[in-house]
């Protein structure tokens, strides 16, 4: 187990700073734009914004190839986006509309592309672990080289699933990224009410999986970080245990006061921001002007824009088909 | 009605009460769950309490279903009267190991030795949009299993003072309340406190149909008799509100009084509560029948996410009239 | 009968048969579950396979019932064909989250995306005197989740040939073995293979009242038969065979020719398949009916230990005549 | 976390020594006695003997109180005796008599006296053990200082359970000894297959627990290891979990043909059986002789012979009886 590095100065050309810059914006103006939507009641049930936490989706990505299948919570849009998901389909699901990734079925919570191996959106705190052990499994099985990469908060490693799937990936010896987002709350529980120790890491050790901690608030560490973690799985076949110090900015939900945590709190992390940290490095650097940031600004309006619209435009699945998707046949 | 003897309270309110009382009555009582505490409860049921009874009482948890639930369970075992809130009953089923092995089995297990005198408290329903994994009614499942008593609070007096009974079994009790309720108001006696759990409830008078129902599924069928009663057509509105053990009587007296049976529930159609109450008019009140008993049940599909399908996976106040029209029709 | 077109065979053996034609058949196919391999399998139905198939089709699990459960999901999400299997249903509680909400709603939450073929297998019923805890007969809980497949083995025939269609299903299979029949001897065809898994059966012809059964009902309602016989009174027998989605036709064939239903389920009483049964007669053959349908059911207790009590909790043979008697002499 | 010591000589003197041989030995007996009438069908379901661990149950009961609580699995014969659970109404209860410690209703795997708090007998590999945390956390509500007891095989430390059990028990800083019985197998799987590691007691830095492992085969180190994790426990209300290395000479329950295991190793770990082991060890030191021992003996046919007959006259209970025990009204 490593502990959190602070090197400062990864490496970065401006082609990939502008890339990163650009995925870490479309999630956000992405997730701004939902939340706007959510209050006039386009998308409903429960929205969980990503906001604060753009630099793990995006960092992760970079390292992982379009074989590698992907599982993540019901925080998952910013996963989904980096994955490459396509963003219309993204706000159609949210939409209810048969034209979004999930057929309109799942919403925001259940994104689902096969095509792009990005197997949820799973909304039991959990519940997916198991499933990317296997999944990993069934690549061993069949001679597959790839890495099953599964997000998580900090509050699911209190939860059972969480146990039994590293000491299952360990005894099996099967590439599962184990991903796990330490915003520091579990809904309104801080770490300390849910973790006895809270050096979360440190549990790789019980299970003899290699783990680290990364600054999750910074993209480039991230992508250093998972570059390593990549290698290490691609090279041994064996999972690694990857903590991602970062922070919700906004409510766990739609609904929630944030009565337990206080606004000084989400300010100074606020200055941390993932977004203007890797701006402020690139101009700094001197790899990129302001207009460039416009640039990736206007671009992203527009990428917005069009999945709003292709979600507006999009359809209802008429009521005799509701019971689709029960069997197969 | 006269402001003096009611109280107009939503049902979010009436459970609040409920719980705030249990927990001043009685210091042995303490709540249990995520959420319940700093974020003040997922449905800000008990929001404001960790300030009035502290963190002692009232206790946030980990992610831990089947942890935190168990350690109620011995919580119980060892003297105190622990009320555990699973957040909603979806997660329920990672307790389930803990409920149905333990609570619902020690005392019998034991040879009489052991009681478990545990309430939990679930979230249930259908009809925010939550989708397939937030949105089961796992009734059937509970009232299947015998050593569990199963209540479900399906009108704001319940909500109010099912809890304060509950804390009076010395067996384990399983609660259900209703996401879909939280915000709907209603008025209450002043005065109204604990109430039976042993029975089921007549919440309406009618003649010439019974519609027996629970949960979320009792307001629709009230609405659903006035409108009924336009047509002529007097129905009689039970609600089960006991789900285990079942409350024959009242079901029974009811039928023999309409001849006439319409069941309403949100949860899915087979192997449910309903076949239940189907089960039991077939076997106590056969003859009493003019016409097959019929049921308007939770579509058998995993709940889609969108509006207008939601809608359309459980039985909506429309359909049970038009279920009425269309069985008094054919008499 | 002719040893050329027959074979006497335990249960246990044809189980076994079955589960290494499959393994045979395809090399997709692998079996994980608690001491499935070194140890030969709990109740040794799988004794050998580790030596004939080696470790990597034969995985032996920690005890982590969530856990393997879900990654036999995620296997088959994977592309594999994994073959679950859960020592005995007791156990498959700390696995129903995993089965609920990933196996049985996976498909649906995906717009069709996605395919759960995978297959679990648990050993299931009551009568070896194993108590509460290792006494449960949960074939109404996985009955009422649509989206999962549910059958039961109650037959020679079925043991050897339900795996084998399981494995074509491209959704969730759930197959409940039953302990108290794996020493059972019984002929087989010969070429006896691949059952479907969709429709139930009858075993024995008769039109004088019909026994509607599964499991380890389904033998005991044959020698029923037979001793009834005996006074005059033909019984036909259904193996539901099917219990999730239930086959409604061949049911209410047999009602429209008996007009007399007795069910058999060890399962317990309330809200059970025995439930749903008598409410699918009652919803399409209510005037089929000469009489209110019976059961007989397990009795709601935590399966005591003793003998004596277990027996009685359970229905047996004699209560299948004597209930049928008493059905018959009121006529 | 400590490793297993072998400390060679703690304390012990002749009273001491004989009680230990005399629980040991009755223990060892009573087991012999009930596999004989397990083949006789007077005792019946699952029949899980403890013949090898025997200096665990000893061991550990030497320093709780009868204020403490205590947890056990379907493996707990051992544990009911050495707490002094009536012989004859553990018998009876195996006969399935209603003079049965739990009026027969449990049989084998679920004995309880609630007057010795003795809690079981649980047959859910794991289920105990979020009992065992809930039942501490009623005494510390309640300003009792007892300690809760969870005795558990190393099996069922890859149950989400135990995780979640330790973590809460960390967290609420709650009385448990969480007491591990490492015999190597469970069932038929043995350690390095359940397990990615198999130093167990190092998942207790996981959760920040204090642990420990010792030597299961000699219940004088089973007693100092005992005192010392409750003397912390007793002093910090803070949970302790020990690891006891042991070994299960028979097989795992009456239907088990042990094709996991050879031969070899059961009698390499015969030599360290826990009643010779102590029994050498006291006649080395010449605090004991021979005769004493046979008089032990002597005592223990007398006590086993009064249990079964105890058993033998018991009765059973009425089927009009059979839903008793549902509910409590
Ligand atoms: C098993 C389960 N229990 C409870 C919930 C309700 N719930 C949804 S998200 C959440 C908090 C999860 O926290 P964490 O894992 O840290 O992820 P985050 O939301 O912070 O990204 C809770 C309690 C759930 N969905 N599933
Ligand atoms: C949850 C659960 N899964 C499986 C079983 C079946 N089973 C009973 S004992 C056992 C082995 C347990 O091993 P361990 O915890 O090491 O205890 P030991 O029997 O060795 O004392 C198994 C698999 C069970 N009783 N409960
Ligand atoms: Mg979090
Ligand atoms: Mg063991």
């Amino acid at each position: 187990m490593e502990n959190e590095e602070t090197n400062p100065s990864p490496t970065i050309d401006a082609k990939l700073g502008l890339a990163l810059l650009y995925q870490m914006i479309l999630i956000r103006r992405f997730e701004e734009k939902s939340a706007e939507l959510y209050t006039k009641e386009k998308i409903r049930g429960f929205l969980h914004l990503y906001v604060g936490e753009e630099a793990v989706a995006v960092g992760v990505m970079q390292s992982l190839t379009e074989d590698d299948n992907i599982l993540s919570t019901y925080r998952e849009h910013g996963h989904a986006l980096a994955r490459g998901v396509d963003p219309g389909s993204i706000m159609a699901e949210m939409y209810g509309k048969r034209e979004g990734c999930s057929m309109g079925r799942g919403g925001s919570m259940h994104l689902f592309d096969v095509a792009k191996k990005f197997y949820g959106g799973n909304a039991i705190v959990g519940g997916h672990l198991p499933l990317a052990v296997g999944m990993a499994l069934a690549s061993k099985k069949q001679g597959q080289n790839n890495i099953t990469c599964c997000f998580f908060g900090e509050g699911a490693i209190a939860e059972g699933e969480f146990h039994e799937s590293m000491n299952l990936a360990a005894l099996w010896k099967v590439s599962v990224l184990f991903l796990c987002e330490n915003n520091l709350y579990g809904m309104g529980t801080a770490l300390r009410f849910s973790h006895s120790i809270q050096e979360l890491e440190k549990k790789g050790d019980a299970y003899g999986v290699e783990s680290a901690a990364v600054n999750g608030m910074d993209v480039l560490e991230m992508k250093k970080a998972v570059e390593k973690a990549t290698a290490y799985i691609r090279s041994s076949g064996k999972p690694y245990f990857l903590v991602c110090n970062t922070y919700r900015f906004r409510a766990h939900s739609m609904f929630d006061a944030q009565l337990y945590r206080n606004k000084k709190e989400v300010e100074v992390w606020k200055e941390r921001d993932p977004i203007s940290t890797l701006r402020n490095q690139l101009l700094e650097k001197n790899l990129i002007s302001n207009d460039d940031i416009d640039l990736i600004e206007e671009k992203v309006k527009t990428e917005v824009q069009k999945a709003v619209d292709f979600a507006e435009a999009g359809t209802f699945e008429p009521i005799g088909e509701l019971t689709k998707y029960v069997y197969s046949s | 009605m006269n402001t003096k003897t009611t109280l107009r309270i939503t049902y979010r309110e009436a459970l609040k009460h409920g719980l705030r009382e249990a927990l001043i009555n009685d210091d042995m009582v303490f709540l249990m769950g995520e959420d319940v505490g700093r974020y003040g409860g997922a449905f800000a049921v008990s929001k404001g309490f960790l300030e009035e009874f502290g963190e002692d009482r009232i206790m946030d948890v980990p992610l831990s279903e089947s942890g935190f639930v168990g350690a109620g369970i011995g919580a119980a075992l060892g003297g105190m009267r622990p009320i555990v809130e699973v957040m909603t009953v979806n997660f329920s089923l990672l307790a389930l190991d803990q409920i149905i092995n333990n609570a619902s089995t020690l005392l019998h297990m034991s040879g009489g030795q052991i009681n478990v005198p545990v309430v939990i408290r679930m979230n249930s329903g259908i009809g925010n949009q939550l989708a397939a994994q937030h949105s089961h009614s796992w009734e059937p499942f509970y009232a299947h299993v015998p050593g569990l008593k199963v209540v479900s609070v399906g009108t704001h007096e319940d909500a109010r003072g099912m809890l304060l009974t509950a804390l009076e079994s010395p067996d384990p009790v399983i609660i259900f309340e209703y996401t879909s309720l939280l915000n709907m108001e209603s008025e209450i006696p002043l005065d109204s406190g604990a109430m039976d759990i042993d029975k089921a409830k007549v919440r309406r008078e009618g003649k010439d149909v019974s519609i027996i129902t629970y949960g979320p599924g009792v307001y629709k069928a009230l609405a659903a008799a006035e409108e009924l009663n336009l047509s002529g057509i007097d129905a009689e509105v039970v609600d089960l509100r006991v789900l285990n053990p079942i409350d024959n009587e009242t079901i029974l007296t009811s039928v023999a009084k309409t001849h006439r049976v319409l069941i309403v529930e949100e949860a899915w159609r087979s192997v449910s509560i309903s076949s239940e109450i189907i089960s039991r008019i077939m076997e106590h009140a056969f003859f009493d029948l003019d016409a097959p008993v019929q049921r308007l049940c939770g579509v058998e599909v995993p709940i889609p996410y969108p509006k207008h399908l939601e809608d359309a996976s459980i039985p909506q106040k429309e359909d049970i009239v038009n279920s009425i029209l269309n069985m008094v029709q054919y008499d």
